[in-house]
């Protein structure tokens, strides 16, 4: 988790202004949604050219990550492949492995949609784009706080289980209880002396962000993604399948 | 300046922890207090601006008696700055910018105002460099630093601080005390907590001692470390400088404050 | 205790049980992309009624007491690092709604239900688990059948006399198990089998899914209740 | 005793923090470690029992190079006991008891032994009186106390100590350093790393000055904190007594280690 986000603060496209990001990754997965099994290999290996060449994430995260989605997918093909019929028996129909492929498509396309979002922009950086997207402020103001109370508790988590790793613990289920059981003291205190420190600036009520400003928009990449999108949907409507 | 009369307080679970404290924080100077863990000094600091309401006693604002009303409460709040001692337990938002806006935000100031004072906070505490990362991925020493400027962003005239110096090593340390010399310089009144005593006896121009919730001893720091008898009472030591002074020069009373006065003594 | 912080306790565990390691069994959480436009649409639509009479209840519980804004995103923040740790038996186990019906007594339960797609907006987003596609259906699965369940045992329980203990049990457990019921039905939807259509699918997923899921639904209740222990001893 | 060769670790997220790292800590000696924030320490400590695995370079234990097995590690995490820098980060049961036994219990030591050397350490740490209590209603130091009673129950042959005195009052300081005193003279090696210079002078027998990742100076105190200049460099002062002592006497080349040395050269 830490890894992933600190990527996100430090990747070459991080200067451009989120909205853009975003905008096109949604775009993206919509295309990825509607369209046919060409389209979504385009986008699968245009995507890899994003992350890896112009973000600059190293391509060993990447492949491990794409590893483990791809694992997981294949956990659970088989289950989609095999039918049973009502005496139990159980046979292959090739119909199903047609629909397996697409799926596998389909599902690696969109995530490749969701991880250029999530190796690209900030957390912060999507809510600002939220914002603009008008979701009701209650939503945003829980996203940013559990957002800065997360890195403090993976914090305390880590520390907790090398401090019981130290002393050969740590493998057992009890350990387990006991470390929750922690942080949720912790999470009180966080909560007691957090509060002082709110009322102590005087805590309106609403928690509060500014909007991000001075962001220019990127005109190389921008011209890259529209050229893209729009080769990529012709693409889909030569094959004819689009929708 | 801030003014505590005869302050009592208990805490819902009975635990007594201020006994009649009387306290003057006197306008434009640099007060330490000292005392050891549990005494109740940072109690005594969520009195300082209205975390917490005395069970009797009085507190006083600039000669004004303090009602509680939320209005009043809000002025002063914005008046006493506080950094706590666990900077996680102050900084709120997950990136700089807001951290620093979030006081000024809740006190309804205008936009332009705001980005003029995050502007100007930004070049004092040189912020700038830090600007676009998480406060996640910045060092203990870093947060504190950050704490200390988004308190100062709201313009208090008294800052208080609670062991500000822990964990932080010596550069760290140095870098803190320039720019809360240049804070007071610049007409903050400083009210510090701390177990470095002599970082009290370098910086302080007045020394409260507390001891089981009250004001025990108060004075400048040359008057109060000279009675190492009666602080040793009060679970509390002498300043290595003035221990080693009194050892060598036992009939000396006037102890030098730092390593430059005895140079310059020297030269005398 | 006081009556915030064991509200907190509740709805930590609650939220927590409910995402605890999702992470690692593909089947309590939708991968994103897994479901075709039709069933994503469906189940969003399915969703956000509830999402938005959480929010509704939500805003008025904060409108009265804004610091609870504070202690529900540290709440959030709990659970998602616990589901996001690698530690044997809390990773490697499933999901569990196991108190967010006992939160929800005292947070309301559909502020459960907002509280419980953050945290799996948190999961897309910082760890790509799930996604955005899918929010919705996982967010049908744990964040609202989940929760109703256990509120549903809790309050049934909280009405006879059987202890406290054996309730959290029994709500852990069989909201653990109307999760993932829900998810076997959701895809049951999605890919009818071939041969014997929705129902015959639904019987292979919850098949299959039985194996893994139930031992997991009974460590994990008992984990909670020694948590529960803990919380009630000290 | 400990030996660490020509050691590299870069974190996973591609930050490098030991660049080469040799350091020796010599059986039965009290040692020190000095360095600012962010030089490595506590990277340094996780490697001194197996928590992290150097990238390149070896790790002796009592002159046997490490092989990080199951079992080795078990063993080692046995005999080299780590006191964390924060308390709150350490305690991982709910009550002492349970908290002292941690260890024990992981190594499937008997459940009579278990008993007996609760017994002992809980008369040594003279903890009877908490007894009862569940741990996070104990102050800071107590925890900081627990944590090191909880490591020592194992008896470690090294214990290894990250910024123990931070936030501790004189009196838990000198508490602490007493027990650290008491623990050394039963034969355990300590080793310690503080920013605390003036505890470093007056305590150590060897310190290491750690910066950017390696050892760069080591020896006994006397002569490390001569080299003022060279401290500088990598942002290290000089304990104050020192800095005193130079002061008034520039020609003195041996300076007292206390103030007690300070009277008894007095006197002579």
């Amino acid at each position: 988790m830490n890894r992933f986000d600190t990527i996100a603060y430090n990747n070459r496209l991080r200067k451009v202004p989120p909205e853009q990001k975003v905008f096109f990754s949604f775009l993206l997965l919509l295309i990825v949604m509607l369209g046919n099994r060409d389209m979504q290999t385009v986008i699968i290996i245009w995507l890899a050219v994003w992350i890896v060449w112009y973000a600059r994430v190293s391509w060993q995260v990447y492949v491990k990550a794409l590893l483990l989605v791809s694992a997981f997918l294949c956990v659970s093909l088989p289950l989609l492949i095999v039918s049973i019929d009502h005496s139990f028996h159980i046979s292959v129909n090739s119909s199903n492995i047609s629909l397996v492929i697409t799926l596998c498509f389909r599902s690696i396309a969109a995530w490749s949609c969701l991880f250029f979002l999530l190796v690209t922009t900030p957390f912060t950086e999507f809510l600002y784009t939220l914002k603009r997207m008008k979701v009701p402020s209650i939503i945003i103001e829980l996203l940013f706080l559990t957002y800065r109370f997360v890195f403090v508790f993976a914090r305390a988590a880590d520390e907790l289980h090398v401090a019981m790793k130290a002393r050969s613990g740590g493998n057992h289920w009890r350990h387990a209880a006991m470390l929750i059981f922690q942080l949720i003291q912790k999470t009180w205190l966080y909560y007691e002396a957090l509060s002082f420190a709110l009322r102590a600036r005087s805590f309106s009520g609403e928690i509060t962000y500014v909007q991000k400003e001075g962001d220019v928009l990127c005109k190389r990449y921008l011209f890259e993604a529209i050229i893209g999108v729009v080769m990529i949907v012709l693409l889909g409507v030569i094959g004819g399948e689009l929708l | 300046m801030l003014k505590f009369q005869d302050v009592y307080y208990t805490y819902p679970d009975g635990q007594c922890v201020l006994k009649g404290l009387s306290l003057h924080v006197p306008l434009g100077k640099k007060c330490a207090l000292i005392g050891h863990n549990g005494c109740g000094k940072t109690t005594l600091f969520l009195h300082a601006n209205g975390l917490l309401i005395p069970d009797s006693g009085e507190v006083y604002w600039k000669g004004k008696k303090i009602d509680y009303k939320q209005k009043t409460l809000q002025k002063w709040r914005q008046e006493v700055g506080i950094v706590f001692q666990n900077p996680e337990h102050q900084l709120i938002a997950p990136t700089i910018t807001e951290e620093l806006a979030f006081g000024l935000h809740n006190l309804r100031v205008e936009k332009s105002v705001i980005n003029q004072l995050l502007q100007e906070t930004m070049d004092d505490f040189s912020l700038h460099k830090w600007r676009d990362k998480p406060i996640h991925h910045l060092s203990l020493g870093q947060k504190k630093w950050l704490s200390l400027a988004s308190v100062m962003i709201m313009k208090p005239s008294l800052l208080i601080l609670d062991e500000p110096t822990a964990y932080l090593d010596r550069l760290q340390v140095e870098r803190f005390m320039e720019k809360l010399n240049d804070i007071h310089q610049k007409g903050v009144t400083v009210f510090m907590a701390t177990h470095d005593l002599d970082l009290v006896f370098q910086w302080a121009d007045v020394v409260f001692v507390m001891h089981d919730g009250q004001i025990v001893m108060q004075g400048k720091p040359e008057e109060v470390f000279v009675q190492g008898e009666r602080l040793k009472q009060f679970q509390i030591g002498v300043p290595l400088l003035a221990a080693v002074w009194n050892t060598l020069f036992p009939n000396e009373r006037r102890i030098p404050r730092s390593i430059e006065e005895i140079k310059a003594r020297m030269k005398v | 205790m006081n009556k915030w912080k064991l509200a907190l306790l509740v709805c930590c565990l609650s939220i927590y049980f409910t995402f605890s390691s999702s992470t690692s069994t593909f089947a309590m959480h939708i991968m994103e992309g897994f479901l075709p436009v039709k069933w994503v649409i469906f189940w969003w639509i399915i969703f956000l009624p509830f999402f938005i009479l959480g929010l509704r209840s939500l805003l008025r519980v904060t409108r009265k007491n804004p610091e609870l804004k504070l202690l529900m995103a540290l709440s959030g923040a709990f659970t998602f690092v616990l589901s996001a740790l690698k530690i044997p038996s809390v990773t490697g186990s499933s999901s569990h709604p196991t108190g967010v019906g006992l939160g929800a007594v005292l947070f309301g339960p559909l502020a459960m239900t907002v509280m419980g797609s953050i945290v799996l907006l948190f999961q897309a987003l910082l760890l790509a688990h799930g996604g955005l596609t899918t929010l919705g259906a996982n967010a049908v699965s744990m964040a609202v059948v989940g929760p109703l369940v256990a509120y549903g045992i809790y309050c049934f329980g909280m009405k006879t006399s059987i202890s406290q203990r054996l309730i959290i049990f029994l709500a852990a457990f069989f909201s653990d198990l109307a999760t993932y019921v829900v998810t076997s039905f959701q895809l049951a939807l999605a890919f009818p089998d071939a041969t014997g259509g929705i129902s015959a699918s639904f019987l292979k997923f919850v098949g299959i899914f039985a194996i893994t899921q139930i031992p997991l639904a009974l460590t994990e209740g008992l984990l909670t209740v020694i948590v529960w222990n803990f919380l009630c001893t000290y």
